[in-house]
């Protein structure tokens, strides 16, 4: 038990691996996003597509490297409430385009 | 505060932020206000997108969006939500200098930000005419891409203010969940940040 | 509890009365049209189901009071919370319901899209006819541009011919309503929208706008009236030989939000036929005053 | 500069209309009686420091509950006045723009300042007693939630005098709702009036669901809840997801008013219909925000006047998290006539039928509850049991709305009027009286007549139905909604001179109600036992009106229906056994008052475009916020001693 404290202690007190981490994987999404954009080379529906996969990885980055979203013993109810989020907020953009679509 | 628990007990490890009830509870209370940040940006999307090509003859985002800006201003972001993580990192170690270092860092980063926006949009209405009231494509450019950046102001006015409370009182269970929740609250701002980046201004450079 | 339950029976009793006695008072059950018809067959077809549930809950409802009621408390058990059979039934009976209600629903969806099948018994197909109809604060207005006649707040059509409706809006949104012969679509300011109406037999249809739309909006009330072919044809030649011109001043301030009477029209400028949607536009733009004379097309 | 300052008066001021002049005098008059009486009696001290600052969940509940009974009041008047004007055709009581705004004013203040401080009230009074909790989760915010609901509803009632109401319907379409057709401060009210309220419910569904899941009593599971803090919890979620999306709607309609933007605009490209979409996205859960919490209290007082437990608790809470989730994806069904292509129809019109499936186990569920009971017709009792006939009506002509093509038909005519009245009336309104009559004693210590309740009930739902029931047929003649008046011989009369008899009724029901409150309040039975029913869940287990901290000992619970369980073990006097431990408790507070009261100039400043106000005041609102901030001491300790005392005044003390 003592063990499994220390261990846990020294993961927060020695070199933040896990931001430094976090932010070599975040600014090589975005250099990678920028990249399918700026060199015109895919088509519309695949840039689209995989700039708004990249986006969503790196919002997973910033929830779970920074964010330590599933550390507190209610990580259940935070994955819950920012889940619940992202579902309304799919809904809304989702949905408010393909109703809208006609006047896109 | 007396009701600290000391990390001493037999207890595994627990970090000072979520120590008190009250602390725990703050902390899950501000993940669900998190949630409801995320849908009231995704009515912005979703109105922004909607209107993306209602430029009624004025700008359109091709024209507007300049790469060089918004990758800096992306970096900014990117990099100032690291250095609020080693914040709460040192907070981990219970090292209040080496939050408030961390703190004031972010802090620049995140007024450098602010200052290019800020440019930015004092650019695209003096110089191209593009201003909130031009077309409804402006309209939702400049609420959407604004209320981040109102955001992001009133992030750089709390955060000032936690930075003193710590300095007053060192760290303790209250200032250690004020500085974990600020925290969350500038990563959050990040994350809409990679959300705007993608749908507002490489999507703008594409259709 | 006993008066509740008469109560309820009553008021079914007066639905039926009003499904199978005076029902040419109530538009909606009263359909004229194909249109009208399939949606007013979707509405008793969902009535007998609504009907059923009504029936079974009320059973049950009126059985436990009366069962259980006051101080009859044979059978009485505190303990009892569940029955994994009987729930499993009254979650299915629903999912039935709904699949039901859904699949004539869709159907008819896709059905509504285009024109009318024909009603009449020989079965011919009837070439459509166009009406463009514009809400304006607070009066309808209605144009032919094959007949290149206009009217104001009311219309004749020919029976048993499918009208394409073109739906359009200046001003507020409003909804055009014909309950006899088909329900409404919103008219909407920038997004011309299309519906079908028929009328099956020749008559006086009352419409009206169905959607808020200010001041003068319960008086958004028009006509439509279906004449026989030939007699469609005579109102087109009378109105092309007797009546004014809309000049552009007139429309112009038939544009003021006011109400108005019915009125007649042989010829509207045709400037707005070819720069329809720009000078539509152009109306919903802020200055309504004097934008009209400066040439808006592109 | 006389002149000036009568043109400026003539624009503030609502003028030239006997209606409102009489408005004027008697709310003059009772501002004047409010604050004699205060004075008289020297109550204004009490005032401040029992009420205006405090921020116990209990008082704070009982605020939310007086405003909503006053707006019901407000809202209820405009109806009838309505009612009074389209009764029979061609009548002139009232033109055209006052009828308007008088439908805007009762539709948005019966939803927002009506059933939803009703709502918010009960699960204030409520669920942190059925939780075994002291207090809510922030107590603090729970106050700026109140006073932030109550600047609002006095900034929207405010409109009725100063400056003009709001005049294009509850759900403020545009380009009708647009500065361009609808100048004036009118609609910047109902904006920015919605816009306090609803970041404070934004807040208090926060508030409730860390309380409902974090301050659970020991042993009261997930599971073993009751099931108004349940449908308490699903509620606050859906407030949590679906307000930030009304605060957007506003927020971009106020900046196209104020500052000329261009999102629901004809002009440069705006999309009207943008705003009916975010509207209802908002709208359609908000339905539900209103409906579930009563489902909650129909589960409570059906089981406890059964005498029985519940029928089918988990199929009862896994419906509410179904609908909770369906309620977010069908709000299109709020606009089928606008022109939506027939697959979109179609999924929206499936996607709300589905609704009728978990709605439907619940009701058979309620059903089944009865089944087997003892059932016991307290006042309570009949406002659960007149709710299954009269919401499964509302219910089944939401179905028969839900199929597209038979919408076309039904939309914006009285049969939706009908509808929406069926379910919201005999959903939420029928359970707010459930839950006033039965958690009365526990708010105020005494138990409401039941003859004078029986007789407010009957007289109230049997009106409600010769009310409402007639305007579906009148629908279904063709009769649309906002119609200040209708021409002859259309054959609309017979049934709205019924229907305005009903609408009478309902406000004879509602009189009589007020008189039984008062007449309990003087000569009531007291509620010594703190358990008048003979109650299941721990809000019965203390005493009425329960005592500052709710409990001195957290009870613990094992079973589902904690209290019966503990008092089947009788284990019941635990909770207020000696030797007491000193209770932490939350500190009063006038800042959340004060605050609310900033951002009520500020938004005063705003509906008439004062910045001058509008500024100072949002930065002095920002100045409260860091005051906040940097206040340490703001709670307190109640010594042993006065848990003694106080526990031995009630009895209790063993």
């Amino acid at each position: 038990m003592m063990n499994e404290n220390v261990e846990q202690h020294n993961a927060h007190g020695g070199f933040p691996w896990k931001h430094v981490i976090g932010l070599i994987l975040s600014l090589a999404l975005t250099l990678i996003a920028l990249w399918i954009v700026v060199s015109y080379s895919f088509s519309t529906t695949f840039t689209l597509a995989s700039i708004i996969i990249l986006a969503i990885f790196q919002a997973l980055i910033q929830l779970l490297f920074f964010m330590h979203l599933n550390e507190s013993k209610s990580r259940v109810w935070q994955i819950i409430a920012i889940g619940f989020g992202f579902f309304t907020a799919a809904t809304v953009v989702v949905g408010s385009l393909w109703i809208m679509a006609y006047s896109l | 505060m007396s009701s600290v628990a000391s990390n001493q007990s037999n207890k595994p490890y627990e970090p000072l932020e979520y120590s008190t009830e009250d602390g725990r509870l703050r902390i899950l209370g501000f993940w669900i206000f998190l949630g409801a940040e995320i849908v009231l940006f995704s009515c912005l999307f979703a109105t922004y997108l909607v209107v993306h090509s209602h430029t009624a003859g004025g700008p359109t985002s091709k024209e507007l969006y300049d790469v060089k800006e918004f990758m800096i201003e992306t970096f900014l972001l990117l990099i100032s939500s690291f250095t609020c993580g080693l914040g709460t990192h040192e907070l981990r170690r219970h090292n209040a200098k080496g939050i408030i270092i961390w703190l004031i860092i972010t802090l620049l980063l995140g007024l450098g930000f602010i200052y290019m926006e800020v440019n930015e949009f004092v650019k695209y209405a003096t110089e191209e005419g593009a201003t909130v009231g031009r077309s409804a494509f402006l309209s939702g450019f400049f609420v959407l891409v604004g209320t981040h950046g109102a955001h992001v102001s009133l992030g750089i006015l709390w955060m000032t203010s936690i930075i003193i409370q710590l300095a007053k009182r060192g760290v303790t269970a209250v200032t250690a969940r004020k500085v974990f929740i600020v925290g969350l609250y500038w990563h959050f701002l990040d994350v809409v940040w990679i959300f705007i980046f993608t749908a507002v201004y490489l999507t703008g450079m594409v259709l | 509890m006993k008066r509740l339950t008469l109560k309820s029976l009553g008021v079914l009793a007066l639905f039926l009365v009003f499904l199978t006695g005076c029902t040419n008072k109530v538009a909606v059950l009263n359909p004229q049209g194909p249109v009208a018809k399939q949606q007013y067959d979707l509405i008793i077809w969902s009535f007998i189901l609504m009907a059923i549930v009504v029936a079974g809950v009320l059973i049950i409802f009126i059985y436990v009071l009366v069962r259980y009621g006051r101080k009859n408390s044979k059978g009485y058990d505190p303990e009892d919370e569940g029955n994994a059979k009987l729930e499993a039934l009254w979650t299915i009976i629903p999912i039935i319901i709904v699949i039901l209600l859904a699949v004539p629903t869709v159907k008819t969806l896709y059905g509504l899209e285009g024109p009318p099948k024909p009603a009449n018994a020989t079965g011919k197909k009837v070439e459509p006819i166009t009406i463009e109809v514009t809400s304006v604060d607070w009066k309808w207005l209605f144009r032919y541009p094959k007949q290149g006649i206009e009217t104001v707040n009311y219309a004749v059509i020919p029976e048993d011919t499918p009208v394409k409706i073109k739906l359009k809006a200046i001003g507020a949104m409003n909804s055009f309503w014909v309950p006899e012969l088909a329900g409404q679509q919103y008219t909407m300011p920038n997004m011309p929208m299309n519906m079908w109406i028929q009328a099956d037999h020749p008559g006086d249809y009352l419409g009206r706008s169905a959607n808020f739309s200010g001041k003068g909006f319960a008086h958004m009330s028009f006509h439509i009236l279906a004449k026989k072919d030939a007699n469609f044809d005579a109102w087109v030649k009378d109105v092309k030989a007797n009546k004014p011109a809309l000049t552009m001043e007139k429309y112009k301030k038939l544009l003021e939000p006011d109400i108005a009477g019915e009125m007649t029209f042989s010829s509207y400028p045709k400037v707005l036929d070819k720069k329809d949607a720009a000078m539509e536009q152009h109306m919903n733009n802020d200055d309504m005053e004097g934008g009209m004379n400066h040439d808006s097309g592109h | 500069m006389i002149a000036d300052i009568k043109a400026f008066l003539s624009d503030f001021l609502v003028l030239g209309d006997p209606l409102i002049y009489g408005a004027d005098i008697s709310i003059v008059l009772s501002m004047v009686a409010i604050v004699f009486v205060l004075s008289y009696f020297k109550k204004w001290k009490w005032l401040w420091k029992e009420w205006l600052t405090t921020i116990d969940a209990k008082k704070i509940g009982i605020m939310y509950i007086i405003a909503a009974l006053l707006m019901l009041f407000r809202g209820g008047i405009d109806a009838l006045l309505m009612r009074s004007q389209i009764t029979f055709p061609n009548e002139g009581f009232l033109d055209s723009q006052h009828y308007n705004e008088i439908f805007t004013t009762h539709g948005t203040i019966m939803i927002l300042f009506m059933a939803m401080p009703f709502i918010v009230g009960m699960m204030n009074v409520a669920v942190p007693l059925q939780i075994g909790a002291r207090d809510v989760a922030f107590p603090y915010l729970n106050a700026l939630s109140f006073w932030l609901f109550f600047v609002g509803a006095m900034l929207f009632n405010l409109s009725f005098v100063i400056g003009g109401s709001p005049d294009a319907g509850w759900t403020s379409y545009t380009p009708l709702a647009g500065a361009k057709l609808d100048p004036g401060p009118g609609e910047n009210y109902y904006l920015i009036g919605l816009q306090l309220a609803g970041i404070g419910t934004l807040a208090t569904g926060v508030n409730f669901m860390a309380t409902i899941l974090k301050m659970r009593a020991p042993g009261m599971t997930l599971f073993k809840m009751p099931m108004f803090t349940w449908s308490s919890l699903i509620t606050s979620l859906i407030i949590v997801f679906a307000f930030p999306v009304l605060t957007v709607a506003l927020a971009l309609l106020t900046i196209d008013r104020l500052f000329g933007a261009h999102f629901f605009t004809i002009a440069s490209g705006g999309s009207p219909m943008m705003w009916a979409n975010l509207f209802w996205i908002w709208g359609h859960p908000e339905v539900y925000i209103v409906i579930l919490p009563a489902f909650g209290i129909f589960s409570e007082v059906i089981s406890t006047f059964s005498h029985k437990k519940l029928f089918g608790y988990k199929a009862m809470v896994w419906s509410m998290v179904l609908i909770s989730a369906l309620s977010f994806v069908v709000w299109l069904h709020h606009f089928f006539t606008m022109g939506n292509t027939a697959a979109v129809n179609s999924v929206f019109s499936i996607s709300t039928m589905a609704i009728a499936i978990p709605t439907g186990v619940k009701i058979f569920n309620w059903l089944f509850t009865l089944n087997k009971g003892r059932i016991e017709f307290s006042t309570a009792m009949l406002w659960a049991l007149a709710f299954i006939p009269n919401f499964l009506i509302g219910g089944l002509t939401g179905v028969m709305l839900a199929i597209a093509p038979a919408d076309y038909q039904y939309h914006n005519s009285y049969f939706l009027v009908a509808h929406f009245h069926s379910v919201l009336i005999g959903g939420t309104v029928f359970g707010m009286f459930a839950a006033l009559h039965y958690w009365w004693p526990k708010m105020f210590g005494h138990v409401l007549n039941e003859k004078l309740g029986k007789i407010s009930f009957w007289i109230f739902m049997v009106s409600f139905n010769i009310c409402f029931l007639p305007m579906y047929f009148v629908g279904l003649m063709g009769m649309t909604r906002r119609m200040y008046t209708y021409p002859e011989g259309l054959g609309w009369m017979p049934l709205n001179v019924v229907i305005t008899i009903g609408a009478f009724g309902m406000g004879i029901g509602f009189i009589v109600m007020v008189y039984n409150i008062y007449w309990s309040a003087r000569y009531g039975k007291r509620d010594k036992t703190g358990d008048p029913w003979g109650g299941r869940t721990l809000e019965w287990a203390t005493t009425s009106p329960a005592v500052e901290y709710n409990f001195a000992h957290i009870p613990k619970v094992e079973t589902a229906d904690a209290f019966l369980h503990m008092k089947e073990k009788g284990t019941t006097g635990q909770i207020s056994k000696a030797p007491f431990k000193p209770i932490h408790m939350p500190n009063n507070s006038g800042k959340p008052f004060i605050q609310a009261w900033l951002m009520f100039f500020a938004g005063f400043g705003l509906v008439f475009e004062w910045y001058w106000l509008a500024i100072p005041a949002a930065a002095a609102t920002m100045l409260v916020m860091a005051f906040r901030s940097f206040e340490y001491h703001d709670h307190h300790y109640i010594p042993v001693e006065e848990i003694e005392r106080t526990e031995s005044a009630t009895g209790r003390l063993n």
